[in-house]
């Protein structure tokens, strides 16, 4: 409840700041155009975005997914003893081989 | 007890933020900057633009939450405090997108791209590391955390871990060799088209994140509030700023690479030294 | 009535400088901005005052003119024509200037027209300009459609845009016309080439301190133009090796190195286009300030004269 | 308390829900979603489950940062810029949400759930990081497995990268000895389907 009260609060305060602190952003044409040195685009900047890590990203989510596993591991790692470090050690193996293969294949940098 | 928590979290990120600008040399610059025009850009995401530093530095506010001021005193006591701080960071890593996303313009998107790309693998060496930090201490808990420190503080015991997480440190704060969203060659990124409050609330936020990593890390590292003859809160501020200083002198004098290769580095080397850090600090902790 | 502490604090700050640099000043603006009490600001955004530097051609009036409405409001536009009026006596004026905005006098007015780049109030099945899903001109600007990818294939948006008289990461006066897809540069045209500058720009202090910039290093670009050391870590091992290659004159990481040891590089530079198409935004840019401005210039007129 | 709490939380997560199919904006849309899983999240910390609860928000921030940049990349429009309509087969999808939601409460409802509440001070992080260890080994592991095959076969969908070139021109390994025929098998002409096997 109290962690709540918190949360929210904290939360609320600072949207009360910058909402309520803040002047209104008003523009005329010119000034509202995109900054390009001088420069006009042809679009919106909005688009189709390609972002170039794409294959990282796909991996980035079942690595992270896996680390989820280890915060229940981490409580209880020194009462469990080395059978914790053994089931640990192999799941993690199992993971670093595909952190291997994408290294080899090279995703972990911009497509 | 409650109440003077909060006021020591309140007072903690005032104080610490001015600082941080202070340490910046900023606090002229930001003094100017907020009594100048708002510009808005053409068909902006108003909500989320306004809502970013917001967020920002709620998030900051949240993980301070987290830490105990003195033994046993964390406004938020939760027993996984180091997942609320890991939430806390991954939300870091939406916030600063939106942040690019939402003023429709180009170095502002590329920004934020270049955030994501970052910040998402900067997670891991990050959960790794405090992850190996609650082993000895066999609770997820911050307060436990502290605990385990009583003899040796983590920083020696497992000395990977407080270099791996400056680097964190400076990713979520947007800082020097981390700066991915805010970098010179965009034009300053995702606030290349900012002005005025909101350029400097989104400055402000950016010093709190700073407060709210650099007690983290005291935290985690350095014992917290435990140290001889001072009171717990007093040990903590010292530990806080210390660090800030830290990260701000660092931050200025470590040059950046291209994000690609960065991305290259944080998977090929920074994620198989937290993978060494925390075997050694496994084994070390049985 | 006395003015409020912040008011005070905000007149102890640097002046805020947007820099619209044109022929020949390019050396003379970068060791101005350098000084202690000036800001060298990466976009007009972030600045007060615009600096034009010099006489500009006709056609970059225009850019001139977008860049100066950019600059928030109170703004002032400050001219450095007079090449014998000194560094200093030009800081004065901007502080001058910067202390009247900040007592609350009135900026200049926009310089273009206000009005958007198309028609779009009232326009469209929504009024908001546009048609379908992706038609129109929603908000002014059409929105950007797809092509082919240079490195994968993919078929996305390709985004079309000019970039320059006045953009800070580039040599002033050179506009780019640049097709990125993500922050990939799957096209890139001159179109109009950099102004010529005397010497003096391409000395390695400035060239240096140009990378040091994009580096995330501004404190060590300003002491290096000031005649110190950059006093700063992992400086030529943050350039990727071999970016930028050009034959004869290294790649990006070895002319770096050079310019902090004090060789100026004369180097035989490949047309632009051929240069930064296929490279990521960061590696363009590092690439282009790798270059001295007079190699730059002559790779441009190179390939207009062919 | 808790149950107010519940509910608060229950009805921001349906509202945020319903905002991913009306906002215009892909991100809007995905971040939506996000703000309806972390209320889920909240749920779950107040029932006691104070680690899933806190996993559950740290996995969609991540989960849904990556969607936003998917959803981008790959729809028209996604940035909403000309209004649209998210939703398709307006009857259809009625019908088949309202029956899921029926069916699910009608199955919630008619379950004899237990009622032992967890004492506030259990620790529940410990006690489910032996289950892990102890009787759920099997399912840990292969969980370990699992998300090694994910991460194989997301990079082999969508890389075009490859160890020995771009995979839509046939990545061909290097000889056993130097100038000779690509060690392994040849790709077939027409597609991977075929079997043959051996070598050239």
């Amino acid at each position: 409840m109290q962690t709540f009260v918190i949360l929210a609060g904290w939360a609320l305060l600072a949207a009360l700041l910058a909402r309520q602190g803040m002047k209104a952003a008003a523009s005329s044409a010119p000034q509202a155009a995109p900054f390009l040195g001088g420069g006009t685009p042809d679009s919106h900047a909005w688009q189709r975005y390609h972002f170039r890590p794409y294959t990282m990203a796909l991996v980035f989510i079942a690595f992270e997914m896996e680390m989820m596993f280890m915060y229940p591991w981490a409580v209880v790692f020194v009462s469990e003893g080395l059978t914790a470090l053994a089931e640990m050690g192999m799941f993690l193996a199992i993971l670093s081989v595909g952190i291997l293969y994408g290294w080899r294949e090279g995703v972990f940098r911009w497509e | 007890m409650i109440a003077g928590l909060v006021l020591a979290v309140l007072a903690t990120l005032a104080f610490g933020a001015l600082l941080a600008v202070a340490l910046d040399g900023r606090l002229a610059i930001l003094a100017a900057q907020g009594a100048r025009q708002r510009v808005e850009t053409e068909a902006p995401d108003r909500l989320n633009r306004d809502l970013a530093p917001a967020w920002y530095l709620a998030l900051a506010a949240i993980g301070l939450s987290v830490v105990p001021f003195a033994e046993g005193a964390a406004l938020i006591d939760s027993p996984v405090g180091i997942v609320v701080w890991g939430s806390c960071e991954a939300l870091i890593v939406v916030t600063v997108f939106l942040h690019g996303w939402s003023p429709n313009a180009p170095f502002p998107l590329i920004g934020a791209y270049r955030y994501a790309a970052i910040g998402l693998p900067v997670l891991l060496p990050s959960m790794f590391v405090l992850i190996a930090a609650a082993l000895p201490a066999e609770s997820l808990s911050f307060v436990a955390i502290v605990d385990s420190q009583r003899e040796l503080w983590n920083v020696i015991r497992q000395p990977l871990g407080l270099p791996l997480f400056c680097i964190v440190a400076l990713a979520l704060t947007l800082r020097g060799p981390m700066d991915y969203a805010d970098a010179a060659d965009i034009a300053t990124g995702t606030s290349a088209e900012e002005s005025g409050p909101a350029r400097v609330l989104w400055d402000i936020a950016r010093a709190a994140m700073l407060v709210s990593v650099s007690a983290i890390a005291a935290t985690v590292f350095l014992g917290g509030p435990l140290g001889p003859v001072l009171p717990g809160p007093v040990w903590l501020w010292l530990k806080i700023a210390g660090l800030m200083a830290l990260f701000v002198l660092g931050g200025r004098r470590i040059a950046r690479t291209t994000p690609s290769r960065m991305l290259s580095i944080l998977w090929v080397i920074l994620l198989p030294l937290s993978f060494l850090h925390l075997a050694i600090s496994g084994v070390l902790a049985l | 009535m006395g003015m409020s502490p912040l008011a005070r604090l905000a007149l102890r700050a640097p002046v805020p400088v947007f820099a619209a640099i044109g022929p020949g000043r390019q050396a003379d603006v970068e060791r101005l901005l350098a000084r202690r009490g000036l800001r060298r600001a990466l976009t007009p955004r972030d600045a007060a005052v615009l600096l034009l530097a010099g006489d500009l051609p006709p056609d970059a009036m225009e850019p001139l003119g977008r860049v100066h409405d950019q600059v928030p409001r109170p703004r002032r536009i400050l001219r450095w024509t007079d090449r014998t009026e000194t560094g200093d006596a030009v800081a004065d004026r901007l502080a001058t200037a910067w202390r009247g905005l900040c007592g609350g006098e009135d900026g200049d007015d926009d310089l273009q027209p206000d009005a958007p780049s198309n028609a779009w109030r009232g326009v469209g099945p929504h009024g908001q300009g546009g048609t379908g899903m992706m038609g129109g001109t929603p908000y002014g600007r059409p929105m950007a459609m797809t092509g082919l990818d240079i490195r994968d294939g993919l078929q996305l948006d390709r985004y079309t845009a000019r970039l320059g008289p006045f953009a800070p990461m580039l040599p002033p006066g050179l506009v780019l016309e640049l097709t990125l897809q993500g922050d990939v540069i799957c096209d890139a045209g001159v179109v109009c080439p950099p102004f010529a500058q005397p010497a003096d720009a391409d000395a390695p202090v400035l060239c240096s301190a140009r990378m040091l910039a994009l580096l995330g290093l501004e404190d060590a670009a300003r002491r290096v133009i000031r005649g110190g050391r950059p006093g700063a870590l992992w400086l030529r091992g943050a350039v990727p090796r071999g970016l930028g290659r050009i034959e004869g004159g290294g790649d990006a990481r070895e002319r770096l190195a050079g310019y902090l040891a004090g060789t100026p590089a004369a180097l035989a530079v490949p047309p632009l286009p051929e240069l930064l198409s296929g490279l990521e935004w960061a590696e363009a840019m590092l690439v282009l300030a790798s270059l001295p401005p007079s190699s730059i210039l002559r790779a441009t007129r190179l390939r207009e004269a062919a | 308390m808790t149950d107010l709490i519940v509910s608060l939380l229950a009805a921001f997560a349906a509202w945020t829900g319903w905002r991913v199919f009306r906002v215009d904006s892909m991100v809007r849309a995905s971040f939506s979603l996000m703000l309806s899983f972390v209320a889920v999240g909240g749920i779950g910390v107040v029932l006691s489950a104070p680690y899933i609860g806190i996993a559950t928000i740290f996995m969609m921030a991540v989960e849904m940062m990556v969607m936003a940049i998917f959803m981008v990349m790959f729809m028209m429009n996604p940035a909403g810029l000309n209004p649209m309509v998210m939703v398709h087969q307006h009857r259809i999808s009625i019908a088949a949400g309202l029956l899921a939601a029926t069916g699910l409460g009608v199955a919630i409802l008619s379950t004899p759930l237990p009622s032992n509440p967890v004492p506030a001070e259990a620790p529940v992080v410990a006690q489910l990081g032996h289950e892990l260890l102890g009787p759920s080994m099997l399912i840990f592991e292969t969980a370990g497995v699992t998300l090694l095959a994910t991460m194989i076969g997301a990079v082999i969908l969508s890389s075009r990268r490859g160890r020995f070139g771009a995979a839509d021109e046939g990545a061909r390994p290097p000889g056993l000895d130097p100038g000779g025929p690509p060690a392994g098998r040849r790709p077939e002409s027409g597609g991977g389907h075929h079997h043959h096997g051996g070598h050239s």
